[in-house]
């Protein structure tokens, strides 16, 4: 039996991990449950947040506090990115059969991609920790990294936030209205139009900020988008499609899997997710907290 | 309507004919290498190598009075890839020569292609010993790059001379990750017999949180560590194992193969990298013992890439040209029967050092830079201090 | 009526002549187009003809593919016994991941053929002793074809024409196998289950036994089309059941038209002739693809075949 | 013929049918009627195995065939048509009805034999029976509501049903076309002695055509027989008939 210093260790690691995921897996949800449309181009958006969070860093001085400037630019910025692609040409295909929006993210995957690369090259880039969470404390034995601890917290806190705007504000009622019966809204006078628009640019928001949140702990490199995605499909699957809370849960379980999954299959884990995956798409397709689909 | 179907279907074929006409003269290269994904990180400067060396030779007149063309082609990480652009290249470029591709996939694909083709195939950069194993071997085929035992078993001479007995490793899982290690151990074992193998750490090729493994391995309290985690993946890992006082843990005792000391690796990292570990890197743009060949070079690749603190990769590209070059200039003759003898043991004064290509298993005695990483006011991350590039001569089988 | 024409006999035939245009790159590119298009017409069942949008339909391309290297290249099975047994491997494994599949609908099946996929992937990622791992199974052996030498008029030829020969051969015996299967009665029960299955339901139609049926054919013939692909391209790879292998399929299928039988092998052709054609200029192919394929969910939905069909209809009328 | 008995269903905390019992005789044709959210379409999905019953049976010739699956349940004999207009709106006219055929005959497992020619003479009668002969290469989901009411006629009885459950066969029709359906239901109903049973909110044509009326109210059915009883039964008065005039 491990130290139990250890297993708490471990346990942080999967946390941390499961929040980060959070933070990204969060937007996918949420766009989801409103729009009905799973965004791969998700993990784009991600990777853009990492990319332009590095580009900001590098103008304004690396290694320094303007790091929480410049994730919050990068992630705003890809919410604009996120605004205009749902204002142009995703809204002209919410009518159509889910594998025309499918192919369409996919086409997004494609393209910002190349554009990355394009403009950031193939190189590896790496950002530091802000210099006031650079170091680490002592928990049990176990050295958490400051940020690290940060992440735990941020990843409740962006959940509450989504809470409290779903059901303690005027967008949040409308949107759960339009969840329900989106040509009723319609009627109503509400512009589901804008609605929508607003709700991918929060999505893409958090997949921003969750990439430019991520570069003090991992490098910056082309495929990285692709990397997130299956990630993150698997914790939302896991936590059902559309639900927040759901989402959360199966981030910490997805991270908690991980953690003691190499503990007790080292070679396996890769396998396990996917497996898990699966399990509960057939156990219970909705996934742990999520309402059936009509 | 069917009718115009085959009327698209053979416009497009006659489109296909036309761009394949041939420039005459010239001794066609195919370059196949990885220029998007993850795998770009090397493919991008290796073709760079490649191009600069091209371009030199061509100013001087080209070989056998005849100038080089090189033809680079994505092949996007994938072996499958890599077979389909090959065979572009030689059916429809009518390359001669291929030089190229990254990944230990991709590398044994493209050998099959070369032998039934019989094009002479330089891989400069995969590792796997199977590449150029017993079995698989035939006489188009040519590494330039260094290969899993010999990184493995460098890392195990310069480990063994340490004053530590409980060592553990960490490795991504799959083929590189896990040969490389193997090598490693083995090599331990056999020069050093009393060592002990604490801990193994099979991170999936990709991983993007090593926080448990790091842990996991902490636990099992090792003296020492030897990772062969890559480019962005040793990046990744570094940035998160640094503040869970790792390398101190380990005292410094880390040893990172995989080229961890890459400029790529510490330039992006800066003063995140952790510094007192030990790495490896296929370059170095400041080598103070070097002989002037290498000065030289680093200046003309400054030069090139516009670069002020160059990129490791590009040699490996430059190299492998210079390999086929050079044995072309000794063949007399682009065949490739001859100039595939005229491999078989060639020497060449590379930019790092005399290289030699064995004749026994057309693998090149490639070893590598190793040092200490330390932090150089010069410049703004860690650079290698003592580096020395090992000769893998000795200890090859 | 131009459907009497047996098209797939004539498509054959012109293919046929292909190896005469002298050109090995031709023959290459003949046989990698025609192994596409069976694996993107083996889509089209599913998608098409019955409505089920598969995320992971490279898993049964897949194991296809391993299932004849592993059987020829460890086991020294000639092919005449390992091609039919890629294509029966693939559909077994059909039949188990789509018996669960077919209990979902929408995006809660592409989510799931999504994770079956992945995992038979991980599986060729890490079974080293069976699969090799991430390195694959290179050098997978030609099947031995020296009989087609006395076959007059084809001594002169190079072994990879005669292999084309024979891929084709097998693609247009699959190809007008799938023919028949959808003008079929069966195939009109899978047409009706696309239209509407609550209506299928109650004409009598056992709605998830008819997709699991197909969900198993289209695995068959996609296994078929692995098994050749894995010898064209001498070596399978992990790479083959990934799921940017099924997006691509997908993008072959849409772009030819699913609303047609040729479309997802015009989409198969046009999509290798253009990433020939275009790579050979710029890496940038992603987003020329990209591109493309939006330009094509908002121009032409029908695909290729879809927008010529309907400029076809509109100059008749004329 | 069909028998009720004692029928639940409950979403959730919601009873949408409570204790629900009838019989129907073969060759009757019964209405039921009730206002909207009286659980008419409820009623009609527990029958035809589109639900399962939380509680009761439903038997049919005297066979439980509770909680079978609507494809076995149809095979038994048993038609619909559905209150939303339920057809394959990109095949033909001629192509929906012989799907049905097709798949009545058991010719569903046939991958070999081309389907075009098969069934031709019978499917074309059926259409030209609905009036529907001059149409049968239009694409269904082209043609006009009251088309497509017809067109769904046409699948359900193509499967030659001995029992006919029609959800409001004339919904959302204008009342020229409202006639023509129910006097072409009427027809068709007594010449193949089909026991037919449906939903309908127009009085009138209830009253015109139905044999007995079951009166469904917030998931019971509070009354049932002749049209005159109904028509006079107090309850009914009161709680349905009341509100309406």
């Amino acid at each position: 039996m491990p130290e139990p210093a250890f297993l708490f260790g471990q346990f942080l690691g999967g946390l941390t991990a499961g929040m980060f995921l959070f933070t990204i897996a969060a937007g996918l949800s949420l766009i989801f449950g409103v729009l009905r449309v799973l965004n791969f181009a998700h993990g784009s958006f991600y990777m853009f947040g990492a990319y332009l969070g590095w580009q900001v860093m590098s103008w304004v001085g690396p290694g320094t506090e303007y790091f929480w400037l410049a994730a919050l630019a990068a992630a705003a910025c890809v919410a604009l990115l996120g605004i205009a692609i749902e204002h142009c040409l995703l809204r002209h295909l919410y009518r159509r059969e889910e594998l025309y929006q499918l192919l369409f993210t996919y086409a997004l995957v494609l393209i910002l991609a190349d554009c990355a690369k394009i403009i950031w090259g193939t190189g590896q880039l790496s950002v530091s920790r802000p210099p006031s969470l650079s170091g680490a404390v002592q928990i049990f034995g176990t050295t958490v990294p400051h940020y690290n601890l940060f992440i735990m917290l941020l990843g409740p806190a962006i959940a509450l936030g989504l809470w409290l705007l779903m059901h303690r504000s005027r967008v949040g009622r409308l949107v759960r209205a339009a969840v329900m019966d989106r040509e009723m809204l319609g009627a109503l006078g509400a512009n589901v139009g804008s609605l929508y628009t607003i709700m991918f640019g929060i999505g893409a928001f958090l997949a921003g900020l969750g990439g430019a949140l991520v570069t003090p702990v991992k490098s910056i490199v082309p495929g990285m988008d692709v990397e997130v995605i299956v990630e993150v499909f698997i914790v939302v699957v896991i936590g059902g499609l559309g639900s927040l809370w759901g989402t959360f849960l199966g981030a910490l379980v997805f991270g908690q899997v991980l953690a003691f999954g190499i503990l007790i299959m080292p070679r396996f884990s890769i396998f396990a997710v996917f497996a898990l995956m699966a399990i509960i798409l057939i156990v219970r397709p909705w996934g742990l907290l999520g309402k059936p689909l009509r | 309507m069917h009718r115009r179907l085959l009327l698209m279907a053979a416009s497009s074929i006659a489109v296909a004919l036309s761009s394949g006409a041939l420039a005459q003269g010239t001794i066609k290269v195919g370059f196949p290498m990885i220029l998007s994904g993850p795998g770009a990180l090397f493919g991008e400067p290796a073709l760079k190598g490649a191009q600069m060396y091209v371009e030199e030779i061509n100013a001087k007149g080209g070989v056998l009075g005849r100038k080089i063309q090189l033809i680079p082609r994505d092949t996007k990480g994938n072996a499958d890839e890599a077979v389909r652009v090959a065979r572009d290249l030689i059916l429809r470029d009518d390359v001669q020569f291929i030089v190229g591709t990254l990944t230990s996939a991709e590398g044994p694909a493209v050998s099959t292609i070369a032998r039934e083709n019989k094009v002479v195939f330089i891989a400069p950069i995969p590792k796997t010993d199977q590449l150029t194993a017993p079995a698989n071997l035939h006489p188009y085929v040519f590494r330039s790059a260094s290969n899993t035992t010999i990184e493995g078993r460098t890392a195990a001479e310069i480990v063994a001379k340490w004053p530590v007995t409980r060592i553990a490793t960490i490795a991504p899982d799959y083929a590189y990750g896990q040969d490389v290690t193997k090598a490693f151990v083995e090599h331990l074992k056999k020069i050093k017999p009393g060592v002990e193998i604490v801990d193994q750490q099979w991170p999936k090729l990709g991983e993007a949180d090593y926080t448990p493994f790091i842990n996991a391995q902490l636990g099992k309290k090792p003296e020492a560590v030897y990772s062969s985690l890559w480019g962005g993946h040793f990046v990744t890992f570094a940035k998160q194992a640094k503040p869970l006082g790792y390398f101190q843990a380990l005292n410094n005792n880390f040893i990172g193969v995989g080229e961890a000391g890459s400029i790529e690796s510490t330039r992006s990292m800066g003063a995140d990298y952790p510094v007192g570990i030990w790495a490896n890197t296929y370059d170095i743009f400041d080598w103070p013992d070097g002989p002037p060949a290498h000065k030289d070079y680093i200046a003309r690749l400054k030069k090139f890439t516009k670069e002020e603190t160059p990129s490791s990769w590009p040699v490996t590209g430059y190299i492998g040209m210079q390999f086929l070059v050079e044995a072309i200039a000794k063949a007399g003759s682009v065949e490739s029967d001859k100039v595939s003898a005229a491999l078989k043991g060639l020497a060449i004064d590379s930019p790092i050092g005399k290289l030699t290509m064995r004749a026994k298993d057309q693998q090149a005695n490639h070893g590598q830079f190793w040092g200490r990483t330390r932090m150089d006011p010069k410049y703004p991350f860690a650079v290698l201090e003592n580096v020395t590039r090992i000769d893998p001569a000795p200890f090859m089988d | 009526m131009s459907r009497r024409i047996p098209w797939v006999l004539v498509v054959a035939l012109v293919a046929m002549w292909v190896p005469w245009l002298g050109s090995r790159f031709y023959t290459f590119l003949a046989t990698d187009i025609a192994i596409l298009a069976l694996f993107a017409l083996s889509l089209n069942l599913l998608l098409g003809y019955t409505g089920l949008v598969s995320f992971g339909h490279a898993a049964y391309f897949g194991i296809g593919a391993y299932t004849s290297a592993i059987l020829m290249k460890t086991h020294g099975v000639p092919f005449a016994l390992s091609f039919p047994a890629a294509g029966v491997v693939a559909a077994l494994f059909a039949l188990v991941f789509g018996f669960f599949c077919v209990r979902l609908t929408k995006i809660y099946f592409a989510m799931l053929t999504l994770a079956f996929a992945q995992i038979v992937w991980a599986i060729c990622f890490k079974w080293n002793d069976v699969t090799g791992g991430e390195q694959g199974l290179p050098n997978v052996p030609y099947p031995e074809l020296g009989w087609m030498a006395a076959i007059p008029g084809l001594g002169q030829m190079r072994a990879g024409d005669h292999f084309y020969l024979l891929v084709l051969a097998l693609v247009a015996v699959a190809v007008a196998a799938l023919r028949r299967i959808v003008a079929s009665p069966y195939g009109r029960m899978l047409t009706v289950i696309r239209e509407n299955p609550e209506r299928a339901e109650f004409i009598g139609i056992n709605v998830r036994l008819y997709q699991l049926s197909a969900f198993t054919a289209a695995g068959f013939f996609a296994g078929l089309a692995g098994a050749l692909f894995g010898i064209f391209n001498r070596g399978v790879f992990p790479d083959f059941a990934y799921w940017t292998k099924s997006a691509e399929v997908l993008i072959m299928t849409i772009l030819g038209g699913m609303g047609h039988f040729w479309g997802p092998a015009v989409g198969a052709m046009v999509l290798t002739l253009l990433n020939q054609q275009i790579t050979s200029y710029t890496e940038y192919w992603p987003l020329i693809l990209g591109t493309i394929l939006i330009v094509l969910l908002f121009g032409f939905r029908g695909g290729i075949v879809g927008a010529l069909a309907g400029l076809g209809r509109r100059l008749r009328r004329r | 013929m069909l028998q009720v008995q004692d029928l639940h269903k409950r979403f959730g905390g919601f009873a949408a049918i409570s204790g629900v019992s009838f019989d129907l005789e073969k060759g009757v044709v019964m209405a039921i009627i009730g206002p909207n959210g009286a659980g008419k379409s409820t009623l009609f999905n527990l029958i035809t195995g589109h639900l399962e019953p939380s509680a009761g049976r439903v038997l049919l010739g005297g066979r439980d065939i509770t909680g079978a699956a609507p494809h076995a349940i149809c095979r038994l004999g048993v038609g619909r048509s559905f209150q939303r207009t339920n057809i394959f709106p990109h095949l033909s006219v001629f192509e929906c009805v012989q799907a049905a055929l097709l798949a009545h005959r058991g010719q569903g497992r046939n991958f070999w034999l081309r389907s075009e020619g098969l069934y031709r003479a019978e499917t074309m009668a059926l259409l030209a029976s609905l009036g529907l002969q001059d149409k049968a290469e239009s694409l269904a989901g082209e043609l006009s509501h009251g088309n497509q009411k017809q067109i769904e006629l046409g699948i359900a009885l193509a499967s030659d049903p001995d029992i006919l459950l029609l959800d409001e066969p004339t919904a959302g029709m204008s009342a020229v076309e409202t006639h023509e359906t129910i006097a072409l239901i009427a027809r068709i109903a007594r010449e193949r002695g089909l026991t037919l049973l449906f939903t309908e909110h127009d009085m009138a044509v209830v009253f015109s055509i139905a044999q007995r009326i079951g009166v469904l109210h917030q998931g019971r059915l509070i009354a049932e027989g002749d049209p005159q009883a109904v028509r006079a039964d107090p309850e009914v008065r009161r709680v349905y008939l009341g509100e309406r005039s």
